[in-house]
């Protein structure tokens, strides 16, 4: 497995508040794609998006071109997105039943979804739906089919836990969401492109690549910049 | 034979729910959910349920009334756990009830699939993972599909905007969500809607779920939940 | 195989014209059903319904509460039958894409459907959409679907080929349609129930059912009016 | 990226179709046919195509003028055979052209896995018949299904009523029929409409197919053919 954290630009002198965080994966996310925000704090990415970006957000409970959160009179119990939270419709929304709305998952035709994981595995496998312990219920919603279904699967989660652990790991401890499906990790402390090549650092907040690939656990480089892991 | 019933009460709406009988329940999270059919099939008793629903009861109303009245055995859902399940949770830790959690297009797609008279098909959802156990596993085209079976219910209990008097439905908004391919899942069709309107109201081009997967409606007073309670 | 034809009705005097077997079937549709009456003959069915039947009529190409056939200025070449003939639409019709229609017909939502036949077997095999001669072209449309969907599938034809022959036979000899699917067999001179339990004349016309089953090859019934044939 | 381009021309529309591709022509006979797409596919002169729709073509226009005109190797499609199929007809019989006849409630579903990403699935349709050669069989619950897999095109040309400047689309009555699932099964859609209204001016209950679905729209002016010619 390749690493490259060689000529990786630290971009800010702080690690990243997840609301800083949400807009770079909003300066990210292409003109005019289709994207899903899953639930929690992926969703604040759609207060991040220029307002000219032609991003249409899909909620996998049936809706594409959703809006912002609804707040006051118009909040409305028939409309809210995949976090049951009361969101608004933008012009141009349209309404389709749950087989469609995964249909259009799987099918791949959303462009890009991000969703928060408890790991990610430097090959792309993403835990995010049960601990597993014994005293966990397990909810899995709509997290493994989106983890197949979108062109690009985007993870965003604090790097490290409470304790301090990674949870980019070299391999998940958690029960699986999807083998090898995640392109892409932003955290707080860097942003990390993984897959079947390895990973690969694309820029830092508040800490240099070299550091921040020592905490990780992935391997330093070679001269090339490049080293098996 | 299979025209519509319009009927005058829930109480009449679910007559003949029989104990043991697997009931597709509306709804996501509260959007959606039939509460005042739910409320009747409580009064009308049945019990040893198996409910296939997307979440498995929120705060003390609706599902999670059903749940707490001890009339359900087994749950298929694909979330359960949420901020406001606490009737559900309580009677999962104390092994009072029975769990199956299915990936949320599958449960989707295995009802549409009953429908549809699709005898199995081949998902690429949940390869890999826990949730593949026990399933068959086939590579097609170089990618890996596990089998998944149609989940077929006796009863199906929704909840739309408006029905004409011959069943056919309209939805409102993001309350649509299970309630299309539940009607096509179930044996007899129940349906909780806000208002009925003569035949030829409905723009034919917008019906949703056609009269012919509809066995009984009932109009109701439109109430809304929200996670803490009525509103 | 048994075969039933012992006190059976000889309701008419004359074979009956196709009009007049239509009417026959139509008054054996529920109230209520949904039917589909695919293509050709099977549609004058439709026009011998009762004002107050309630019957559906489904037609494959996505609709549901077809009306009459169109005519004059109500010809819309956006709105036609399975045969697309141009057709009308009734209050509380619906329509629906293809893959919705067929997974009404497939799912076993319709409760009547009627074909025409080359032959149907005494066990209800049917044969309708080729004779599998050299120069014939194979076309299916959804004779195939609508063979297995349909929680009853009548034939209508007329009994015998041009040249004699009848067309409810022991065994299909051109390529099936559907296996075992077929329930009842109207035809000019008789109707008759197929299936597992064998052949069951129901009623004649112009004919006794001796002499009908005579003509089709099904045996003679013993004593107590059944036999194994 | 994925935003749905409009185009001023039917040239423009189907620019770039590659010899040898796959396309989906939507339409039910000639009801929904893209008449104008597809004389802009023979001008665009792509050859080596395999097509895939309910018919084979109808008197001399649309799909039937794209055969005439020699450019299609291989026709999948449920009835070729009509009244009014000459084209085809000789074509097939000089064996200028492959078919492969497939039941018409499979074209559809199959094309919808192809959009839904479903493996393959098993179908009762066909079973003991001519058309299950070469199918795998399989018995679930005591009924025989076969095994079907996805049909997915390069392109898909499809008519619809109108659209908005999105791309989301509504359909007119039983012109409907395969645009849909077309839509979902393709690479690329395009799509011929009567209209193109504002963003904000289709209904979001009755959009039919999402703008996700769609690629290309282009403006035409409506014709329409009877099978004894145009009207």
């Amino acid at each position: 497995m390749t690493t490259t954290y060689s000529g990786v630009p630290t971009v800010a002198d702080h690690r990243l508040s997840m609301d800083e965080l949400a807009a770079v994966i909003a300066r990210d996310i292409p003109a005019g794609a289709f994207v899903n925000l899953g639930i929690g704090q992926p969703t604040k990415i759609a207060d991040q998006l220029p307002a000219d970006s032609g991003v249409v957000l899909h909620t996998e409970n049936g809706m594409l071109n959703m809006g912002p959160r609804a707040v006051g009179d118009a909040i409305d119990p028939d409309l809210t997105n995949a976090g049951k939270v009361p969101v608004t419709e933008l012009p141009g929304a349209a309404y389709f039943h749950h087989a469609d709305s995964f249909a259009m998952m799987r099918g791949g035709h959303l462009d890009v979804c991000v969703l928060g994981a408890y790991q990610v595995a430097f090959n792309g496998d993403l835990a995010n739906w049960t601990t597993g312990g014994p005293d966990d219920i397990p909810a899995v919603g709509g997290a493994m089919d989106l983890a197949i279904g979108a062109k690009d699967v985007y993870v965003m989660m604090t790097l490290f836990t409470r304790s301090g652990a990674p949870k980019l790991v070299p391999r998940c401890t958690y029960p699986l969401t999807g083998v090898g499906c995640v392109s892409r990790v932003y955290t707080d402390h860097g942003v990390f492109d993984v897959g079947p090549d390895g990973v690969r650092i694309r820029e830092t907040y508040g800490i240099s690549a070299e550091e921040l690939a020592n905490r990780c656990g992935v391997t330093r480089p070679g001269p090339t910049g490049d080293s098996e892991g | 034979m299979s025209r519509t019933e319009i009927l005058e009460s829930t109480d009449a709406a679910v007559a003949g729910i029989e104990d043991g009988s697997t009931v597709l329940v509306g709804g996501f999270g509260l959007a959606g959910m039939p509460f005042d059919l739910i409320d009747a099939l409580i009064r009308q008793g049945a019990k040893d349920l198996t409910i296939v629903s997307n979440n498995a009861g929120n705060g003390d109303v609706g599902l999670a009334a059903l749940l707490a009245a001890g009339r359900v055995r087994k749950v298929v859902c694909s979330f359960p756990r949420q901020a406001d399940s606490w009737v559900f949770d309580g009677l999962y830790r104390a092994g009072k009830i029975e769990l199956e959690v299915v990936p949320q297009g599958n449960l989707a797609e295995r009802m549409r699939a009953a429908g549809a008279g699709i005898g199995a098909f081949y998902c690429p959802t949940a390869v890999g993972t826990p949730l593949a156990e026990g399933k068959e596993e086939r590579e097609i085209d170089g990618r890996k599909y596990l089998l998944e079976y149609p989940i077929k219910g006796d009863y199906a209990l929704i909840s739309a905007h408006v029905a004409d008097a011959m069943g056919n439905l309209v939805y409102r908004k993001t309350a649509r969500n299970f309630g299309p391919v539940m009607a096509t899942a179930a044996t007899t069709t129940i349906v909780q809607v806000d208002e009925i309107v003569e035949i030829g109201k409905l723009d034919p081009e917008a019906v949703v779920t056609p009269s012919i997967y509809v066995d009984r409606v009932v109009q109701v007073t439109a109430r809304h939940y929200t996670v803490q309670g009525a509103r």
